[in-house]
C-alpha cells in the first residue's frame, strides 16, 4: 500500500493513502485549471476550441472520480465528439481567426471589468484568493463527516435508465420535443440565403 | 482528501472562466466558449452534490439533462453566428447593435 | 469468476492483492496490448498490399524478410529517417496536437475491447457506450490536422474527412443502440454472455432486425475508418490525399497507424456485439477453465475473437478493391437518406420483436413452434 | 485500495478506469518519444521552397482560410441533434429488456417510439427543405 501523507488536516490527524480516486482527481482537475487558464490567455480562437476540449476532457475525468461512468462518457460523446466539432466549423466558416478578439482599447467609461487582459487577471487572483482564505475560514467549523455510502447509490446505467424511463419520463419525452425545435430552427437559420 | 469543498471550488473556477470569457471577449465564438464552461460548472455541483449529500440518482439525471441542452443550445447559437457573419463579414460583437440588419 | 485482468493473474500466481501489484499488472497488460495493435496495424499494411496483389495477379511485397512479412518495419524504419517539414504558416501547436488526438483516440479503446474472458483490460459497465464516446476523437482529430496545416487542399480534406465521419457515426451508433436493447446491457461481457458459441446462437442471426443492423453497422464502419468506398477525404486523385498532405515523418506514420488500428477496433467491436466475441463452440472454454491450466481456456477464447476480427478485417481489405469511390453528395446523401431511416425502423423493429416474441431469436421460436406442434397431437 | 470512507461499493470499483488512464498517458508518451527521437536521427535542412504547403508543384494560390458553404454546418448540426438523441437513448435502451421481462415492455416500447418518432419527424422535415443534399444549387432548385 503507497501510504503517502499528502496534507495533515488541521482538525484530526489523517493520512490520505494514495489511491487512484486521488491521483485521477489530481490528474482531471490538473488538466481543467491549466485549460482554463490557457483559454483565458490565448487569442487564437482555434487554440480556445483545442482547451475548450481539454476542459472537457478534465469534467469527464472529475464525474468519473464521483463514480458518475455514465455521465462522464455522455459527456464526451456529446460535448468532444458533437459541440466542439460544430464549434470548430463554426470558426472555419465564420472567417477563420483573424478577427481580434480581446478588447484592446481600454473603457474608461465603463467599469474595470471591460479593462484590459490584465485587469482580468488581476480580478482572477484576487478571486481566487479571496476563494481559499474563505474555504479555509469555513474549514475550521466543519468537522469531517465519515460519510458512507448508501447502498442503494448505484449510479450504473440500468440505474439511471430506470430512473429515465419511469420518474422523469415526461422529462425525456419533453427533451426530444425540444430537440426537434432547436433541429428546425438552427436548419432554417442556417440555410444558405438566396440572395 | 477529495471531499465535496474540492469539487466546489473546481466548478467554482469553471463559472469564473466561463464567465470572464463571457464578458471580457469581442468574438461571438469565444462568448459561446465561456457559455459552456458555465453550463458545465453547474452540472458538476449537481453531480458533486448528489454523490456527497444526497447519494440519490437526480442529481446525476439533472447534470444529463444540462448536457443535452447544452447542445442543443450550441448547435442554434452557433447557426446565428453563422448568419451574423453572412451579413456583417465579421464576428466582432460591437458590430451586433442594430435591431434590423 | 475474478471480475479483471490482475485479479486473475494474482490468483494465478497466488500472490496477495496488493494496489500498485495491480497497477503493475494494468501497465504490462496496456502495453502488451498497444504493441500487438501497433503490430497488428503493421501486418494489416502488409496484409492489404499482398491482398490487393493477389487480386491483381501479381506479388506483393517479398524482399524484406520471410515472404515480404517485415515489409512495414521497413516502411516504419524510413518513416523515421523522413525529414519532418512543417509548412511556414502552420499553426504550429495545432499541427503537434492532431496526429496525437487520433492516436489517444484510437488507444483508449483499445483498454475496452473485449478480447477474452479474463484478459480485457477493462470491462466497464458502459463499455459499448465508451468505445463510440472516445473514437469520436478520431474525427476531431482529422479536421485539426487538415486545418492547422494551412493548405487549401488539406483543409478541405479535412473538413469532408470530419463530416463524413461524424454523420456516419449516426447510423453505427443507432444499429449498437439496437443491440445493447436486445442485451440489455452496455457492457461488452453481458452482450458476449447473451450470444452462444455457435452461429445460430450469435446476434447476427437472432432476428431479421439485427441482421440488417450489422450490415448498417459495417458500411457506417467503414466510412469512419476512411476505408473502401468512402475512402474520399483522403482520395489520391482529387484531394492529394486530403488532411495529411503536409505531415511527413512520424507523424504521418502515427494517422496512417491510427486508421489501420481503427479498423481492427472497430471489426473487433462488430464481432463481439454480432457474431458472439469470444465465445467459443460447444463450450469449449468452459471445460478448459476446469482443468490445472486456466490460461488454456484464456487462449481458446483469444482464438475465437481474433478469427471472427480478422475474417471481417479480410472482408474490409476485399472491399476496398471491389468497390469504385463514392462521390461526395453521394457518401452524403447515402448516410443520411438511406442508412439512418434503415437504422432508426430498425431500432423500432427490434424493440417491437423482443415486445411481441419476448426476446427470442428466430431458432428458439421455431424449436418452441416444433415442439409445440410435436407435442400438440 | 479503495477511498475507506466509500465502504459499499456502488457501480464498479474505480480502479476498472486505470488501464483506460495508462493507455492514454501511454498514447501520448509514444507520439512525443517517437517524434522527438526521430527527430534526432533525421536530417533537418528547412528551407523556403520545401515549406511552402503542397499544389501539385505550382506557387500556393491565396490564404488557406477561405469563405467555405454551410452546408458542412447543417451535416454537423443534424448530426449533434441525432448524438444527443442516442445519448438519451442509451440508458432507455439498457434497460428496456428488463423492463420487457417484468410486463411493462409495451410501455417502454411506446416511449421509445414516441421519442424516436419526433425525431424521425426532424429529419423528414429537413429531407423535404432539401437539407440533406449535398449540393446546394440554387438554380437546379427553381428550374
Amino acid at each position: 500500500m503507497l501510504v503517502v501523507a499528502i496534507e495533515k488536516e488541521r482538525t484530526f490527524e489523517k493520512v490520505a493513502i494514495v489511491s487512484f480516486l486521488t491521483i485521477l482527481f489530481i490528474l482531471s482537475a490538473l488538466l481543467m485549471l491549466v485549460s482554463c487558464l490557457a483559454l483565458l490567455l490565448t487569442k487564437n480562437i482555434m487554440h480556445a476550441c483545442t482547451f475548450l476540449l481539454a476542459a472537457l476532457l478534465g469534467v469527464a475525468g472529475l464525474y468519473l472520480t464521483l463514480h458518475a461512468d455514465t455521465l462522464a462518457v455522455t459527456q464526451v460523446l456529446v460535448y468532444v465528439g458533437g459541440v466542439v466539432i460544430l464549434m470548430l466549423f463554426a470558426v472555419v466558416l465564420t472567417g477563420g481567426q483573424d478577427q481580434e478578439s480581446i478588447t484592446k482599447e481600454k473603457f474608461p467609461h465603463l467599469a474595470p471589468l471591460f479593462g484590459s487582459k490584465s485587469t482580468f487577471l488581476k480580478a482572477f487572483l484576487v478571486s481566487m484568493i479571496f476563494f481559499v482564505a474563505a474555504a479555509s475560514l469555513l474549514r475550521l467549523g466543519e468537522k469531517e463527516i465519515v460519510h458512507v455510502v448508501a447502498v442503494n447509490y448505484a449510479p450504473t446505467i440500468q440505474s439511471l435508465g430506470q430512473l429515465l424511463m419511469t420518474d422523469y419520463l415526461f422529462a425525456f419525452e419533453l427533451v426530444s420535443v425540444l430537440l426537434l425545435g432547436a433541429l428546425i430552427g438552427a436548419a432554417l437559420i442556417a440555410r444558405p440565403m438566396k440572395k | 482528501m477529495v471531499s465535496l469543498s474540492s469539487f466546489l471550488f473546481l466548478s467554482f473556477v469553471l463559472f469564473l472562466t466561463g464567465l470572464m470569457l463571457v464578458l471580457g471577449r469581442k468574438s461571438i465564438i469565444f462568448v459561446l466558449i465561456g457559455l459552456e464552461l458555465i453550463l458545465n460548472a453547474a452540472a458538476l455541483n449537481f453531480v458533486a452534490y448528489s454523490r456527497f449529500v444526497t447519494e440519490k440518482l437526480d442529481g446525476h439525471l439533472f447534470a444529463l439533462f444540462i448536457i443535452v441542452i447544452a447542445a442543443a443550445e450550441a448547435a442554434v447559437a452557433l447557426a446565428l453566428a453563422i448568419r451574423f457573419y453572412q451579413l456583417k463579414e465579421t464576428t466582432h460583437l460591437d458590430e451586433l447593435s442594430e435591431l434590423k440588419h | 469468476m475474478t471480475d479483471n485482468m490482475p485479479q486473475f493473474f494474482q490468483e494465478l500466481f497466488h500472490l496477495e492483492t496488493s494496489d500498485c501489484l495491480t497497477f503493475l499488472f494494468y501497465f504490462i497488460g496496456a502495453f502488451i496490448l498497444v504493441n500487438i495493435a501497433s503490430v497488428i496495424g503493421g501486418l494489416a499494411t502488409y496484409a492489404e498490399r499482398k491482398i490487393s496483389a493477389d487480386m491483381q495477379l501479381r506479388i506483393g511485397p517479398n524482399r524484406v524478410g520471410p515472404y515480404g512479412l517485415l515489409q512495414f518495419l521497413a516502411d516504419g524504419a524510413k518513416m523515421l529517417m523522413k525529414e519532418n517539414i512543417m509548412p511556414l504558416m502552420a499553426d504550429r501547436f495545432l499541427f503537434n496536437i492532431a496526429p496525437m488526438l487520433c492516436l489517444v483516440g484510437i488507444f483508449a479503446t483499445l483498454a475496452v475491447l473485449p478480447i477474452s474472458g479474463n484478459l480485457t483490460l477493462a470491462h466497464l459497465d458502459v463499455g459499448v457506450f465508451y468505445v463510440v464516446a472516445i473514437s469520436s476523437l478520431v474525427g476531431l482529430g482529422i479536421f485539426l490536422g487538415g486545418y492547422a496545416s494551412n493548405s487549401k487542399w488539406s483543409l478541405l480534406g479535412g473538413m469532408r474527412g470530419a463530416s463524413q465521419i461524424i454523420s456516419y457515426e449516426i447510423p453505427v451508433v443507432i444499429s449498437i443502440l439496437s443491440i445493447v436493447l436486445l442485451s440489455g446491457g452496455t457492457s461488452f461481457k453481458t452482450i458476449v454472455h447473451h450470444q452462444g458459441g455457435l452461429p445460430h446462437e450469435w446476434f447476427v442471426l437472432h432476428n431479421p432486425f439485427t441482421f440488417i443492423a450489422f450490415i448498417v453497422y459495417f458500411i457506417g464502419s467503414l466510412a469512419e475508418a476512411n476505408r473502401a468506398p468512402f475512402d474520399l477525404p483522403e482520395a489520391e486523385s482529387e484531394l492529394v490525399s486530403g488532411y495529411h498532405t503536409e505531415y511527413t515523418g512520424m507523424k504521418f506514420a502515427f494517422f496512417a497507424l491510427a486508421e489501420y488500428v481503427e479498423v481492427f477496433v472497430l471489426c473487433g467491436v462488430g464481432a463481439t456485439l454480432f457474431l458472439g466475441g469470444f465465445n467459443v463452440p460447444f463450450g469449449l472454454d468452459t471445460f478448459l477453465s476446469k482443468t490445472p491450466f486456466p490460461l488454456l481456456a484464456e487462449v481458446v477464447q483469444l482464438g475465437a475473437f481474433f478469427t471472427k476480427t480478422f475474417a471481417l478485417y479480410y472482408l474490409v481489405i476485399v472491399i476496398r478493391w471491389t468497390l469504385p469511390r463514392l462521390r461526395v453528395d453521394q457518401l452524403m446523401s447515402l448516410c443520411w437518406k438511406y442508412l439512418t431511416p434503415i437504422a432508426l425502423f430498425n431500432l423500432i423493429g427490434t424493440a417491437i420483436w423482443m415486445v411481441y416474441f419476448h426476446d427470442q431469436s428466430i431458432v428458439e421460436i421455431i424449436k418452441a413452434a416444433g415442439s409445440h406442434a410435436g407435442g400438440g397431437h | 485500495m479503495e477511498n475507506p470512507q466509500v465502504l459499499a461499493d456502488s457501480s464498479q470499483g474505480l480502479s476498472v478506469f486505470m488501464p483506460i488512464l495508462i493507455l492514454m498517458v501511454l498514447g501520448v508518451v509514444i507520439f512525443w518519444g517517437a517524434v522527438l527521437v526521430a527527430g534526432l536521427i533525421r536530417p533537418s535542412k528547412p528551407s523556403k521552397l520545401k515549406q511552402t504547403a503542397y499544389e501539385c508543384g505550382e506557387l500556393p494560390v491565396g490564404q488557406a482560410w477561405s469563405h467555405f458553404n454551410i452546408r458542412f454546418y447543417v451535416t454537423g448540426l443534424i448530426f449533434i441533434i441525432f448524438d444527443v438523441e442516442s445519448a438519451l437513448m442509451f440508458p432507455a435502451a439498457s434497460v428496456f429488456k428488463k423492463l420487457n421481462s417484468i410486463g411493462l415492455g409495451g410501455l417502454a416500447l411506446i416511449e421509445i417510439l414516441l421519442f424516436v418518432m419526433i425525431l424521425v419527424a426532424g429529419i423528414a422535415y429537413c429531407w423535404s427543405k432539401g437539407d440533406l443534399d449535398w449540393v446546394k444549387s440554387l438554380s437546379s432548385k427553381e428550374k
